[in-house]
């Protein structure tokens, strides 16, 4: 195929990925939106093959890493539960990273093929476009399986920090600059080598100051990084697919990272200096004299039954405990009786963003009783009961009352203007920003002290009565 | 008398060759600064040009990222991290243009590992987003 | 025996200088490949660079437009005329190339009336602007 | 300069033109993006003048363009009435559309200039473009002409309609094409000048069968067409500023054109179709057997100073009258009673899309008292006065449910609601419809037949008192 043919059909590529995140502004285009995406990338994909000039038996190798690759990505994605999300997005992050350092590789081994020069003549902008590829690349590689181990607990979440580690890294990325300037002196394999090593070691290095639960801004930032990765090697193929497609994700990932952040009320930098948020780091301080009362599941069933209104709060302890099909229930049963039931998601609720909607929704919730923070805060001094479940930081009135509190100025729910609050959580310990929550201790709250799942079932019981 | 003529035929036909070859020289020239023209002018640096779509491009991503509902956020993470993948499109052609060694493996490494995401982004997105329901009425 | 010498230079310079010329033309040819090739590689037709950014112009324009506030629509009227003025490069590049006669005149007139559209468009905006305003508590 | 670099500045002063309609989003950053606007054109103007090879003396030439145009824009900008804007905004494109012109003009006699070839051998391509910004150039310069005379009341708002109109115009638009295709072929002077004519022609046509009230919509359509021709301009110079800045212009008419056409719920082809909305066309019908309840400034100065919530409505008559300035002491003097004022702009109130804003924002109401339709329109039901001053069709409730009437399905302002209506006109007449409105004859409503400023100033004496 020609050139310019082959650039127009890229154009229509990046054009269905452009569909494919406007697809996103709604449930009901969504699905069409997804299906943009995935055309845009088999656009993307012939085209590539028709305008390589000699592919011939090759095609068979690629087909073959197609095969393979596509029947482990479909495995994956029709086993992975929807409570292991975060960890999935963190695993496939890392295969990009590495697939860009190969394809960097490659480009550096046999540089006619990409038409940036012949090997130990590739030309300077490539070589420097290249280094960045695979300096991406790498760190997106190295960082992201850092962030998967974390999130699946095989790695410990509490940040591993250590003396002049910020320097360690600045000297490393100052290293990788140096060897940058080597390689586009020389073209020395070693040094290209070199790059990679050290920038693999600083992926590493880079992620484990970053508590378990900053995780999802790493794999936020690590998205968006995958994106300018590919965008780089887009200039050094010339390929403006690669640039456009290369800057949607990048754009998409910076502004993910930017609303979880303020969601926290943290700064990136703060984020990204780590050292904060170890699952357990910090103990719950000075319980000792508060009184808190104790309720059970017939007291909750009871209330939640003689109510007009419930407002229902999920949090990270929720999708730990699977608890969706169990709360679905419950809800419904309510409903039958005539409560109204809805639910209402803080942005930074649980550990991903939007992973709350997604939980609801795999239990049939439909996704127009499931309303945004802005949308529902003022209808909590409506509400006769805040059925909070594994949420925890969320609710914490100390954001907008205790200057002293580290979640100052964090935007909550107004749990504390319901009527009456149940809190389901397993003790009275803090979530993850390690802080007391003083709504537990107000005279309207009963804590209900039992695993979610387990406290939804009961309340199921008791409502079936 | 005959040496004459010969060696003067010889200068002459030196002297065609070299305008011959002098002109060939001179055509070559005006090629080569022809299509350098032509590069200069229809193709401004590509860095350039990609720096263009660069900058248009992010603007696009920026606001349609800003316009996808929160309660979208993860499946947009699902979807972006298939799209990013089209980073496929490299180890394409360093698979398919068979520079032997290093280079195939490289493509082919590339191409299973893009796949995995690719395969996976789009159906765990699509997992993700069939769940989404409106209220039945 | 002077002849033949003679005439046998002649007919090495001859060939020589056919050689000469063969391997310039074999170059000029290279050269005239060799950039035709980077014309190919480097610069894709402007027309589709052209269309690539038109298009993600459009998006871009489509978002910012949507984002105006309805208030201000009569201000973005404005800025668009003022905008659309950057016709005026056409008329700068008639206008300062001395191209003669007709080209200098319509360069000339392109330049004042997308002058009297940049100046206006632009001021009567800020003029309109600057009536807005919160109020005072 | 070199290409390069003047690309480079180019995009800068691209982003500069997004900025400045990224500003526009609110008012406290529309002035920051007005001046955006301002450094992308001298940028751009800069950029042009550096690239040029050899500038020389023509530069006195170029300076004298600038300075008799800046001037005369200035003058104008300065002095023209805010009331006067839409025939402002006609008068404008016609220029722009004239300059395409002559652009096309020029690179035709001096295609070297622009590197598309010498004189009779322009690059095919490039004539093709040519002929389009040409087409596109005249077609925008004669229509706005038309259009601004039609606004300035120069010419009759009457369409002006006759037998096979739009077979002439298809017709001559076919022998544009035809004459494309001769100028393709020969290259002939005579096929460019008649395409000129020809377009020229076109856009008289086009536009005089739509009628004055209409003008609108056909602005913002030029506007759009504008746009696209600098667009096609960038592609015969292989200018990305213009390709960007055109296409940003064209988005916006189109849009804006979208926008009116759904606020008048017409479509926009029957828009463009014309023969619609002769600002006297249709006679108010059988109004002969409905009373109706005559007021007086002392009724309403009473009934407003007692009240506690107004809103005020106005429409194209208050534009029209002037009234902005004594409507504005109007409700100061009832702000300083004590009384809630705010004003409700419906989106096609008016003449021109945010017409009536500007001319509050020139009375200096703050525009956070200014409250579209979407936000205000339940506020009616807690109102005690609508104050309706010279609108008519957008509080025209039989567009809610009659489905008979013209403006059926048309979104309108529910003035119906509140507990006391005000109409100021100087008739029983129609407004730019030509239909009869229901709310005039109801129990609650009074008539304040006057002119719109003269009845403001009689209010303001009467609260004096
Ligand atoms: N969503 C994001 O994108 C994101 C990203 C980064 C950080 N974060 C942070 O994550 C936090 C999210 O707030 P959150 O209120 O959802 O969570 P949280 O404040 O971390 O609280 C979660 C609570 O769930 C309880 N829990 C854990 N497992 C449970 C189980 N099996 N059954 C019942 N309860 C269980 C825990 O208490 P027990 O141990 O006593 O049971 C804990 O107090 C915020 O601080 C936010 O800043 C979120
Ligand atoms: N805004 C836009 O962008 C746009 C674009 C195209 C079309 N339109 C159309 O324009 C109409 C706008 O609605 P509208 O309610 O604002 O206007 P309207 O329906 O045209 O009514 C205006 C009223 O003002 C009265 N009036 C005229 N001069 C007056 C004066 N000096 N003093 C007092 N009253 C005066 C007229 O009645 P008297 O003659 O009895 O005084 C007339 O009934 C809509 O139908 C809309 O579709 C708007």
């Amino acid at each position: 195929m020609d050139a310019n043919f082959a650039a127009l059909f890229y154009l229509i590529a990046s054009v269905c990925f452009i569909m494919a995140l406007k697809g996103l502004s709604h449930p009901e285009t969504s699905r069409r939106g997804n299906f943009f995406g995935m055309i845009g990338m088999a656009i993307a994909v012939l085209t590539t093959l028709l305008v390589l000039p000699n592919v011939g038996l090759n095609l068979l190798t690629i087909f073959a890493g197609v095969l393979i690759g596509g029947s482990i990505g479909t495995v994956i994605a029709l086993r992975v539960q929807m409570t292991a999300l975060p960890q999935l997005v963190a695993a496939f992050h890392s295969l990009v990273g590495l697939a860009a350092v190969f394809v960097a590789v490659a480009a550096f081994y046999n540089p006619s093929a990409y038409g940036i020069g012949s090997p130990g003549a590739i030309k300077l902008n490539s070589l420097i476009e290249m280094s960045v590829g695979v300096a991406i690349g790498a760190i997106t590689f190295t960082g992201s399986v850092i962030a998967f181990l974390k999130l699946q607990g095989i790695m410990s979440g509490r940040p591993i920090v250590f003396a002049m580690q910020h320097w360690l890294n600045l000297g490393l990325g100052i290293l990788t600059v140096l060897l940058v300037i080597w390689l586009c002196r020389a073209e020395s394999g070693v040094a290209f080598w070199l790059i990679i090593l050290v920038t693999l070691a600083l992926g590493v290095l880079i992620i484990i100051p970053i508590g378990g639960a900053d995780m999802p801004v790493v794999i936020s930032m690590l998205n968006s990084y995958s994106g300018w990765a590919a965008a780089g090697i887009g200039f050094t193929l010339e390929n403006n697919l690669l640039i456009i497609a290369g800057s949607l994700v990048g754009s998409s990932g910076a502004i993910l990272s930017y609303i979880m952040c303020k969601g926290m009320n943290r700064s990136f930098v703060s984020v990204i200096l780590g050292g904060f948020g170890g699952e357990t780091a910090a103990a719950a301080a000075d319980l000792g004299d508060k009184t808190y009362q104790l309720g059970s599941a017939e007291d909750a069933a009871f209330m939640m039954r003689n109510a007009e209104k419930v407002i229902i709060i999920p949090g990270y302890g929720f999708a730990v405990a699977q608890a969706q099909h169990a709360l679905r229930e419950m809800a419904d049963l309510l409903k039958n009786e005539g409560v109204e039931v809805i639910y209402a998601i803080h942005p930074v609720a649980g550990r991903m963003p939007g992973h709350m909607n997604v939980l609801l929704a795999e239990a049939s919730v439909p996704y127009d009783e499931v309303f945004e923070m802005d949308e529902v805060n003022r209808d909590f001094a409506a509400a006769d009961v805040a059925f909070v479940i594994g949420a925890n930081d969320v609710t914490n009135p100390s954001a907008k009352t205790d200057k002293t509190s580290p979640i100052y100025g964090m935007p909550v729910l107004n749990v504390d203007e319901a009527q009456n609050v149940f809190f389901i959580k397993r003790t009275m310990g803090s979530g993850y920003a390690g802080i007391d929550n003083p709504l537990f201790y107000m005279d309207k709250t009963r804590m209900l002290l039992s695993d979610a799942k387990k406290m939804c079932e009961d309340i199921v019981k008791s409502l079936g009565n | 008398m005959a040496s004459e003529p010969l060696s003067r035929q010889a200068g002459d036909l030196a002297e065609q060759a070299q305008s011959l070859s002098e002109g060939l020289s001179g055509l070559a020239q005006e090629i080569a600064q022809s299509s350098a023209q032509v590069v200069e002018h229809a193709g401004l640096s590509p860095i350039v040009i990609g720096l263009t779509v660069l900058v248009l491009a992010v603007f696009v991503g920026y606001h349609v990222v800003w316009r996808v509902t929160p309660a979208l956020h993860s499946p947009l993470m699902g979807v972006t991290n298939a799209i990013s993948s089209v980073i496929i499109v490299g180890g394409l052609i360093a698979a398919g243009s068979g520079g032997g060694g290093v280079s195939d493996v490289m493509g082919f490494l590339a191409v299973t590992l893009a796949s995995i995401n690719i395969f996976g982004g789009f159906l765990v997105t699509h997992r993700m987003l069939s769940m989404f329901k409106k209220k039945k009425r």
